[in-house]
């Protein structure tokens, strides 16, 4: 009844409402503790180190190993939050535009994971809104999570296209296919329901498809005139 | 004087053991990754001295602090923590710590804490002490 | 009607999904850029300084006065990132709790915007989850925003307290009263809209008050059974 659905169509958004400041917390305090702990310790070690030199400058030997070690330290400190600035946004993506942040985040994914992807890329791409593109960056990497979390696929494709009329994302991989039960009418994950709400906010079309033992993909279009 | 350095980030005990061995020579410094291995230190090395972090994989550095001191009270216990809130600081001192400074304090007030709590005083940071 | 209603629903829902995401990416790409620029600033100086120590130690001088300016770019480093540690999220709560955690923010607020608060905690209170805590919390958090934004108050009350049966804040300010504008049974920004959702996420009950030109209040109640 339409009662029902009213219920239902309240408390499905409420969940992803939930779940979606849930997930922002716990990706807030992973960050702070990250900061505070890593960031932290690095700058009190180098401290000591400077303080150190400061206070042997009669001793060469000592000056010069210890300035090697902060050296050392810095390109440690730097590793450590590369990946961690990787993950949270692809700084990137406002320089560089969409075809070259995708790039990079596929090279990383492929050599993380091990799982050789087939990219086609378009030379150009009509011109988007930093929103839109955040979107669409965002639903490749959801899907690419998915496939490293759930798949088991051998090979992954990667194929983003466009013509005057719509742009087109398809990824897909031919692992166990068992994607979504869409039929059940109620998605699972947040991933999955992300990939939507983003499709969404793109105003475009957002279809999963699988065949189970094969395979599944994601393709999204976005018809042109519509988009930012 | 024997030292051990407890603190799970490597960074931080290579900077101090090479400062401390380099400015309170004759010093050991033994460093430790975790709370656990500062006990187990404690037991088989008897330094006269532990700084001590609070924030480590497995027990703290405040549990670790009651479970030498039971086994070995003359164990002097300095803290040198990120935190500088005091009821981290209540804690650490009410389990039986001799001194707490923060690690934003400048090098040389860790050697002098090293220095006075090895020496059997209290000592904690200025800027602590006023808010305690 | 029921139909308008489920659409006005599912509308209402959507829009607080996406300006969720969207607030949730602008963070992430402030935090990107943040640590990417002023982090990386930081190291490449370092670093620089380091290899100057390293090729003259012959020159105490010069490596001293090195040494003395690595200390410094520590300092300046872990002033800068404190503050950002801070506003992600209190590293305390977990290991302090609620109580500290509060009195922690509400200090650093009275000092930043120099507006008093008169604050009463009560010694103690019923153990609550990491995530009630995490709510709590946020609601003071975007009830002072929201005081240091839009109130012009010159005091501010935080009154927290419990008893067998509930959790009570009350977060009140004697500013220009003009909070939000339920009877249009729509709220204006994101702030006291997020505040609700916690309040639900919380099994609570919040309740906004406003006396025109005499001060706004935010009251939330928790009942003690329903909580985790
Ligand atoms: N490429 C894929 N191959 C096989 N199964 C998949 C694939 N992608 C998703 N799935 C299945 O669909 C489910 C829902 O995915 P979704 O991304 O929504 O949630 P999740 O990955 O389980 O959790 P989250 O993304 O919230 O961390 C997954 O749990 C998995 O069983
Ligand atoms: N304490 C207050 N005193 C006076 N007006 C207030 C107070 N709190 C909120 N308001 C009014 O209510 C409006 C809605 O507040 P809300 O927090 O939802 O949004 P915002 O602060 O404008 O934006 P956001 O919080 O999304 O950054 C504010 O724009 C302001 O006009
Ligand atoms: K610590
Ligand atoms: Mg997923
Ligand atoms: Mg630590
Ligand atoms: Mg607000």
């Amino acid at each position: 009844s339409m009662a029902q659905a009213l219920e239902h169509a309240e408390t499905e958004n409420r969940l992803l409402t939930h779940e979606l400041m849930r997930i922002q917390e716990r990706e807030r305090a992973y960050l702070a503790r990250e900061l505070h702990d890593d960031l932290g310790q690095y700058l009190t070690g180098i401290r000591a180190q400077a303080w150190l030199i400061q206070n042997s400058t009669g001793n060469p030997d000592l000056v010069a190993s210890v300035g090697g070690q902060i050296a050392e330290n810095c390109n440690a400190m730097q590793i450590s939050f590369r990946q961690l600035i990787r993950q949270l946004h692809p700084v990137m993506l406002e320089e560089l535009g969409l075809l070259e942040a995708i790039k990079a985040q596929i090279s990383n994914w492929q050599q993380a994971h091990n799982i050789p992807v087939t990219l086609e890329l378009p030379d150009e791409l009509p011109s988007l809104g930093d929103e839109s593109q955040t979107h669409i960056y965002r639903i490749v990497q959801e899907a690419l999570n998915n496939i490293a979390q759930h798949a088991q696929a051998e090979q992954t494709w990667v194929c983003l296209s466009s013509d005057n009329q719509q742009i087109t994302l398809n990824i897909a991989d031919n692992g166990s296919g068992n994607l979504a039960d869409e039929t059940a009418g109620k998605l699972s994950g947040l991933g999955l329901r992300s990939m939507r709400e983003r499709a969404r906010c793109l105003k475009g079309e957002l279809v999963f498809n699988q065949v189970p033992g094969r395979g599944s993909s994601v393709k999204l279009q976005i018809p042109l005139q519509q988009t930012a | 004087m024997k030292i051990v350095i407890a603190d799970d980030h490597a960074v931080v005990r290579q900077g101090y053991s090479s400062l401390l061995s380099a400015m309170l020579a004759p010093c050991e410094v033994l460093e430790a990754a975790n709370g656990d291995q500062a006990f187990q230190l404690c037991q088989t090395d008897s330094p006269d001295l532990v700084i001590m972090d609070v924030n480590m994989k497995g027990i703290s550095g405040i549990e670790a602090t009651r479970r030498i001191l039971q086994r070995n009270s003359d164990i002097r216990i300095l803290f040198f923590s990120m935190y500088d809130e005091i009821p981290v600081v209540t804690q650490a001192l009410e389990a039986g710590a001799k001194g707490y400074i923060t690690k934003s304090c400048t090098p040389e007030i860790l050697i002098e804490a090293v220095t006075k709590v090895a020496a059997g005083q209290l000592y904690v940071e200025h800027e602590l002490a006023m808010r305690l």
